[in-house]
């Protein structure tokens, strides 16, 4: 049949469609989000009057606090995520056991992730410091003497590592429950089989959990932890919130100090827009580094 | 291999649901059981007692006569093929079949071996390295299969594994697992609701239904020996015609009359009735026992309503009153809708039911 | 329909514009609905708002029949929100309270409206010289000083005990009070001076403070004062006399009142809202003094009309009334003690408490060194801030000497953030 | 039936055991919620007590004696167990605001006149009284303080409703698009949804603003949403897909040959259908909307949303953290009812997640 | 009621999956046609293209003489039951049905009507208030037909409606729907894969494999003069049984030779064979077509492998060297494995093919 017929407009729509339906949020993102993107990119690569320099990576690379901000953040992600994972699984295998009252159960679970951040700030300062709740609490429990107290922001030494721990303790609180609905999710459309064949041939719960349910979960794994990796890396709010700027910097922190805190430098602008550009780029590879290595895009080829 | 025991197995969902009610059945070492009974009756619940998935209410399970009602599925020596399969996908074919393996502890060479043997078994050799979502339907059940022999079981159980294969694959694969069972002689409890999958491969079949043992037997005696309607109706494709018939005598002959015909029964019929002091039952013929017989033989006249060729014969439908009669008859003649045919029942296949227990009569 | 009536006050442009309408607008515009909108980075705390709202402004509202919208807002966001109102004309906010460190932002963008005509012409009252030079730029006047702050010492009764002997809280010395911070310390296990650190970048002030009370200037960071100055904060450092989260104390209201931290020299209105939640506990003084006097750092913040204002003649008579003496101090005293930067409001004081507090800073505002913010002068003042914080962070807080060759680092770090 | 009662007992125990093991969980995971709630009660006194009090007071024990400028006003105290001087003052009205603001108690003047000429009548150098705590004075000072706390609620009610709207109108098509055609450039299309989260927000929020305030949309509800839909989109379009994912196709195609436009059948079929999945995610979007206030106070002016006008409120409040935590709670009880009333939906939003 | 052609048409997925090559149809008015064949063979695309689900690659769709290649579904005046019945679930039954006609602007009560017409027709008339969650398989199924019907559609168009059923309730929709048909008329097309339903319903039956048509006819006809070697190995459980012989010629008789049995043709099946020249050939033998015979009157003897009963017949499976054969035989005498049998084929139903083109020989 070599006769070409003249492609009908229904066919011409029919392969549009799809392009039509996301055509709206490429417009809404081209009006509000890529001006503002691509200024930021031309700020990061001019100078202050304007013209093309890679100065601004220089003056990032030379920061003194850029190297600290990229091992924080470094370690946040991959601390965090894992806890975070763990944690969510954990929640969501437990919910998925549909036992009397787990709904009640779930929603309980939920609230971390609906308190506003006045709510939360509120909560740890008041918790962290030394006259404040958790020592309180720990002191009717007994576990303080008393006049003992706990420094947990860090009293006069500065110990890095214990911040971090902090921090990644008290941002999987909040983000725990986000993680385990899509776990749940994906554990829900599990096949009960699946888990029952794997008892049957000789596993225990461990075993069946390590090597039939996480595997076949790995798709909904990939979607929760890719998400979070996302948001993980641009953690610094709660950091600000409990210990100012500069004490754990971080990259994303770094950015909001250069807007926020010392917006007049000559500099501020282009360090801000440096740092901006490097993380995206560090989240984006890290993205596409976990997809590949998490074996995304080999099912993809193969579906 | 081992025999399979149940005593007095109850299986209570909540407060209300009896899912499986007080059962007790013994399998013997390598027979090939068969639970039978429609939709809900309790077979899958059962299978699952017995794998270890899902509690006991009350009662016993011995297998190899090592009572197993408390402890988990893998200290329970058994197999299973599910439904489904539940082939797990994100395993080869060949670490599906291992898997069982290494949890024995067993050396890889030694894993290799059997792998090979089963698969050799099911053919399904050149297929081990693929992952589940590249087999057809059968080459997934024939590796559920494989996975469920490689573990050498005492007891061997199969949830229906065949109800989601095309007809056609679903009769050859009959025999495959037939043949497999033959070779491998594991005691096997095997649960289906297609009558005609029990029939073609049982050694025995029990027939549930409401949770409730119904009748166990050999395919030849549920088949001919129904115990009640519910199995003479369950049994049998197209399944046993019924009729309401009321019980006269004249002089010495027993006459079963129906406001279509009036049948006098054989002797050997009429002493099963003997004893029977009601004056109505229920008549049961099967399909094939309805005979196309001449003007003089006949006992009654119809005309054909639907004609359903098979090829190596064909079913008939009539209507009696309300009620549909389907009856088989030879490929040959071709029946047409709309002719009329005259009929006659074998008197030696007949069979007799109480309208009130629906319990054989004379049995 | 308020809402349709503000936004066509508002933007008389478009009133003019819109010839449809303009009836309507004659009609429906009751004068009581114009709208001033006030928006203050100062009277934050809910106390002072409340206060704020139903003594300062209703009484204005009911005289002039205009409703005065108050909000609350930090001056980065102030900033920020004018930068959009300026940029796209869209100028919805009337007056601005703004820090003094920030005003040189203010008027370096030409945010805001010279009001020099206006005070000039009110001859009832005078601002303190001290305020108006921070609130000035070429002797034009865009700011109208308000709440101003100097420093107060303020100490939990705890740690009268520790005081040394012979020391008059009146007159203390910065040495002594760095003796007595030690003592609390060797005393109670650990030490128990606040001070607002690292987080809201606040050391600069209050080592301001210090080193003008040695003769330094403000920001010096190694002059001779200013070193004299730090060698205090050096001796407080090394007998651990802060309080172990010195670190994370964005205002010291929160650990005083826990009692985390016994001792802190502190901005006159804060130290009264801390003083007020329980008189019988605190003690409140002026803060120490050094050869030079009281060096006190003077927080002032001022108010400004928006350029482009539509409200701009009542946005006027609103400021001459905040500025009125009796208001000013009435202001003063019901939010916590600031000092009415006006000096005819001076004689508006009585002898309660609270003009007790005021006094005591009146006293340091009088007597002792103060300077104002010179945030203008200099690129970034965030910046400035840093350098002294990196000093206290890496010599004070770890104990380590305070050496010239580090101060001398930080001046060139400072220097080199002036324009 | 021994073993029968044994099997009994073991399950009932082994129930008891997990039930416990939940509480704890729940416990362990809540208590700094409680403590915040708690703590949104306590009266400023004794929000800044140590160790904290668990519970707030019900009740108020004061004694009221003489003192250096006029009356002694002291306070029981839970923690140390005895009375506490806490003012010295001859001025009621100020004593009034004292108990109101410090001591989280309503007395009125009146009242106290009462007290003081019993403490003058008697011979005793003191006496005592006790009254009521008023548990929700931070919550009335909170409200009393906002400014159009009703109106600034409604209009973020408005508003998050608005960007649920807009994020799920138009991340919806895409999500549609990704999970019912297949088209050139899908993975890589949908991969850079994501970039759109992965470029850091903060450092285009200011921008982002003022392209609104260009288009006319400054201090308008519609203005916000439009913002915050820009975040939420990216990952609505992931969970909407996932939605749509799990509604079988040929539900969409029966009503087309019934008769039914694309369109319609849309409408009518795959909708519906969704619904449960898209409302459990409106709560994603609602939280981000709810609780946003960078963008909100530069935006608005004479319509703050309600997170603004906490702000504003919580802004000054060291010294009040009971007024923080109210303020706190306030803004949380929206947010964690519209939580409660989606929780059954939640496992319907990521139907078939696939990367 | 209409009839409906289809030329030429092709459809192809990306540029190399060819899922329907070029095949030509007509369904007459009022006909039901069957399309059958194996998984993939592109049933579902067919009829997908006919209902307009499917853009056409090539070739065209008439439906009583208009063309319809372009227009919508809703254009079409086709109805459809999909495979997994498609049914809406957050509507009910009643909903379910009168979409359909809300969309034609129908008035209410006609609407309600008609509603209640074709639920009596296809008993779910207690359901209507019910949301599909609350009903079994078997009353889904139901739905989706009343559904269909609803509509009076030109064109009546089932994608293995059945498939989803137990094999009991599979048997009796089958009854059913061909019923409706018989009352409605409409005409019909009506995918399997399941070749016993499509012989038992079907007016005429399609054969189609690797997406072209490889013969039509009546069920009889396809059964009993089967077009090729698949045909004759899709049709009929168990299949055609496939001998490879040797055409001999001894005298006047022609021989087929196996290394089993040496089987001399009637002149009549001699005669079929005339004009093919090639010495070798396939010969098929229906399982019904090899019977027991005895010592005298048999070609070949060999043992029982397996015996399969089936209540009214048995089905006896022996070994040729690898090749499994299976028969049917009566129900009695009951075989048992290892009995030594006696075979026969019936002449008149053998069936040549040639092994090259698969094709058979002199139809
Ligand atoms: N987990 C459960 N909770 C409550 N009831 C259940 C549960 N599992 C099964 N049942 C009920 O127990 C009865 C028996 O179910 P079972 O699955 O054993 O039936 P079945 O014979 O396998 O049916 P089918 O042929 O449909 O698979 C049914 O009425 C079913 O509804
Ligand atoms: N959307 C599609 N994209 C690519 N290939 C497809 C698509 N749909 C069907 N095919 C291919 O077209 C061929 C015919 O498919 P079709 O679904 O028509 O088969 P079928 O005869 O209905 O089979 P079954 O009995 O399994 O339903 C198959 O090879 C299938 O893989
Ligand atoms: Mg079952
Ligand atoms: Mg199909």
């Amino acid at each position: 049949m070599a006769t070409t017929k003249p492609k009908s407009l229904r066919k011409i729509w029919g392969q549009a469609t799809p392009y039509l339906l996301i055509l709206p949020v490429v417009i809404y993102y081209a009006i509000f989000w890529v001006r503002p993107v691509i200024a930021v990119i031309i700020g990061s690569f001019t100078d202050a009057s304007g013209i093309f320099t890679l100065q601004n990576f220089v003056m990032v690379f030379n920061d003194e606090s850029f190297f600290p901000a990229l091992y924080n953040t470094a370690i946040i992600v991959i601390v965090s995520v894992t806890i975070e994972f763990i944690g969510a699984l954990f929640l969501a295998l437990l919910i998925n056991r549909k036992f009397w009252g787990s709904s009640i159960f779930l929603f309980l679970m939920l609230i971390p992730m609906a308190l506003p951040a006045v709510a939360t700030g509120a909560m740890w300062m008041t918790g962290l410091t030394a006259h404040g709740w958790i020592n309180s609490l720990l002191y009717y429990l007994g576990f303080l003497a008393e006049g003992e107290k706990i420094y947990w922001l860090g009293g006069l030494q500065q110990n890095q590592l214990k911040l971090l721990a902090l921090v990644i303790i008290l941002d999987a609180w909040q983000v725990i429950p986000s993680m385990m609905i899509i776990l749940l999710a994906g554990l829900q459309n599990l096949s009960e089989e699946a888990k029952e064949a794997g008892y049957v041939f000789g596993g225990n719960f461990i075993t069946v959990l390590r090597k039939i349910t996480i595997p076949i979960l790995q798709p909904t794994i990939q979607t929760a932890v890719i998400l979070r990796l996302i948001s993980a890396i641009q953690i610094w709010l709660i950091i600000v919130l409990l210990l100012g700027f500069g004490r754990l910097p971080v990259l994303v922190e770094r950015i909001v100090y250069y807007h926020e805190e010392v917006p007049g430098l000559d500099i501020s602008y282009q360090m801000a827009a440096g740092y901006t550009i490097i993380v995206s780029v560090i989240v984006s590879l890290t993205a596409l580094l976990y997809l590949r290595v998490s074996g995304a895009f080999k099912k993809e080829e193969t579906v | 291999m081992a025999t399979l025991e149940i005593k007095n197995l109850t299986k209570k969902f909540g407060r209300k649901i009896i899912a499986v009610d007080n059962i007790s059945l013994e399998v013997h070492d390598g027979e090939f059981l068969v639970l039978l009974g429609p939709s809900g009756c309790g077979k899958t619940t059962t299978m699952r007692m017995i794998a270890g998935l899902e509690e006991v209410t009350d009662g016993t399970i011995l297998i190899g006569d090592v009572d197993v009602t408390e402890l988990p599925p893998r200290k329970r020596n058994v197999s299973m093929v599910f439904q489904n399969y539940a082939i797990w996908p994100h395993m080869t074919v060949y670490e599906n079949i291992s898997y069982a393996l290494k949890l024995k502890h067993m050396g890889k060479s030694e894993i290799d071996q059997v792998v090979h043997d089963v698969a050799r078994m099911t053919k399904i050799s050149e297929l081990l390295e693929r992952l589940p979502t590249q087999l057809s339907g059968g080459q997934q059940q024939r590796v559920a299969v494989a996975r469920a022999i490689a573990v050498s079981p005492k007891v061997f159980l199969m949830d229906e594994p065949l109800s989601n294969l095309d007809a056609k694959l679903r009769v050859s694969m009959r025999t495959e697992l037939k043949t497999i069972h033959a070779s491998a002689k594991a005691t096997t409890v095997f649960v289906t609701h297609d009558q005609s999958e029990a029939m073609s491969i049982a050694d025995r079949i029990v027939i549930m239904q409401g949770g409730k043992i119904v009748q166990i037997g050999s395919p030849e005696e549920v088949y001919e020996k129904s115990a009640d309607l519910f199995v003479a109706d369950f049994i049998g494709t197209p399944p046993t015609n019924f009729f309401d018939v009321e019980l006269k005598k004249t002089g010495e002959t027993l006459h079963l009359v129906h406001p279509h015909f009036d049948l006098s029964l054989s002797p050997k019929n009429a002493a099963l009735l003997q004893g029977y002091d009601k004056d109505r039952l229920v008549l049961g013929v099967r399909p094939e026992n309805i005979l196309l017989a001449n003007e003089q033989a006949k006992i009654m006249s119809t005309t054909v309503l639907v004609v359903e060729p098979q090829g190596s014969h064909q079913v008939i439908a009539f209507k009696l009153d309300e009620n549909i009669i389907k009856m088989v008859a030879p490929a040959q003649p071709k029946m047409k809708t709309g002719t009329t045919i005259h009929l006659n029942f074998k008197q030696e296949a007949l069979r007799f039911f109480d309208p009130d227990s629906t319990l054989a009569i004379g049995n | 329909q308020p809402e349709v009536v503000t936004k066509e006050v508002e933007v008389p442009v478009e009133v003019v514009k819109e010839v449809e309408i303009p009836v309507e607008v004659e009609v429906e515009v009751p004068v009581a609905s114009k709208t001033l909108v006030f928006s203050s980075r100062l009277f934050s705390p809910p106390q002072e708002q409340e206060f704020f709202i139903t003594e300062i402004i209703k009484p204005f509202e009911d005289e002039h029949g205009v409703t005065v919208n108050f909000q609350i807002i930090d001056d980065q966001t102030l900033l920020d929100r004018a930068d959009i109102q300026q940029s796209t004309d869209h100028v919805t906010t009337d007056i601005v309270v703004a820090h003094n460190s920030r005003m040189a932002e203010w008027i370096d963008a030409g945010w805001v409206e010279d009001l020099t005509d206006h005070v000039e012409s009110w001859d009832d009252r005078h601002f303190s010289e001290a305020f108006v030079q921070n609130t000035n730029k070429d002797d034009k006047q865009y700011f109208l000083p308000v709440g101003a702050d100097v420093y107060l010492l303020l100490a939990n009764n705890k740690a009268l005990p520790y005081l040394p002997e012979g020391v008059d809280l009146d007159s203390i010395t910065w040495e002594e009070y760095a003796d007595w911070a030690v003592a609390v310390a060797e005393g109670e296990g650990e030490g128990k001076v606040c001070i607002t650190g690292i987080p809201s970048k606040s050391w600069v002030y209050m080592f301001g403070g210090t080193a003008l009370s040695f003769g330094a200037g403000f920001p010096d960071a190694n002059s001779a004062g200013a070193m004299d100055a730090w060698k205090v904060w050096e001796t407080i450092g090394k007998g651990n006399g802060f309080v172990p989260t010195v670190l994370n104390v964005d205002s010291c209201v929160d650990p005083m009142m826990r009692e985390e931290s016994w001792l802190t020299v502190f901005h006159n209105a804060r130290a009264g809202q801390v003083f007020a939640s329980n008189e019988t506990e605190f003690t409140l003084a002026p803060a120490p003094t050094g050869p030079t006097g009281t060096g006190s750092i003077a927080g002032v913040s001022g108010y400004a009309i928006m350029k482009d204002s539509a409200n701009y003649d009542l946005a006027v008579s609103f400021l001459e009334y905040l500025t009125r003496p009796e208001i000013q101090v009435k202001l003063a005293k019901g939010t916590g003690g600031f000092i009415p930067p006006v000096q005819e409001a001076i004689d508006y004081l009585g002898d309660e408490a609270i003009d007790e507090v005021i006094n005591k800073a009146v006293l340091v505002l009088e007597n002792g060194v103060v300077s104002g913010v010179p945030g203008g002068d200099y690129e970034d003042w965030g910046a400035v801030k840093a350098c002294f914080d990196d000093v206290f962070a890496d010599t004070i807080l770890t104990g380590a000497d305070v050496t010239q060759d580090r101060l001398d680092e930080a001046q060139t770090c400072i220097d080199d953030l002036l324009k | 039936m021994k073993s029968k009662t044994n099997k009994k007992v073991i399950k009932a125990a082994k129930e008891t055991v997990f039930y416990l093991f939940l509480t704890t969980l729940i416990a362990g995971m809540l208590l700094p919620v409680y403590f915040i709630i708690s703590l949104s009660f306590l009266s400023t006194r004794e929000a800044y007590q140590y160790p904290l009090p668990l519970v707030p007071a019900i009740k108020t024990d004061m004694e009221l004696g003489y003192g250096e400028r006029g009356y002694l006003l002291s306070v029981w105290d839970r923690i140390d167990k005895e009375y506490q001087t806490v003012l010295d003052t001859a001025d009621l009205e100020k004593m009034e605001y004292y108990i109101k603001s410090q001591l989280g108690t309503k007395i009125t003047e009146e009242e106290l006149l009462i007290e003081t000429s019993r403490l003058e009548n008697s011979d005793e150098e003191s006496i005592f009284f006790t009254k009521p705590r008023a548990l929700l004075n931070n919550y009335d000072t909170f409200f009393t303080v906002t400014r159009d706390a009703v109106p600034a609620l409604i209009r973020s009610l408005q508003i998050a409703g608005l960007t649920i709207l807009i994020s799920l109108s138009i991340g919806g098509l895409a999500g549609y698009a990704f999970a019912r055609y297949i088209f050139r450039g899908k993975d890589t299309l949908r991969f850079s949804v994501l970039f759109v989260r992965m470029f850091p927000g903060v450092a285009i929020a200011l921008p982002m603003v003022f392209i609104l305030a260009e288009a006319n949309l400054y201090d308008e509800p519609l203005g916000l949403s439009l913002i915050y839909s820009v975040g939420a989109i990216g990952l609505t379009i992931w969970i909407t897909a996932s939605i749509f994912m799990g509604i079988p196709v040929s539900l969409e195609e029966a009503a087309q040959v019934f008769g039914a436009s694309k369109f319609q059948a849309f409408m009518k079929v795959t909708l519906p259908l969704a619904l449960p999945g898209l409302a459990a995610s409106a709560m994603y979007i609602f939280l981000g909307a709810w609780n946003e206030t960078v963008a909100a106070i530069i935006l608005t002016q004479f319509k703050p949303t309600f997170s603004v006008v906490v702000y504003q409120t919580l802004l000054g409040a060291s010294g009040q953290v009971n007024l923080a935590a109210a303020g706190g709670i306030s803004m949380a009880i929206p947010a964690i009812f519209f939580t409660f009333f989606l929780r059954k939906y939640i496992n319907r939003m990521w139907g078939g997640v696939k990367v």
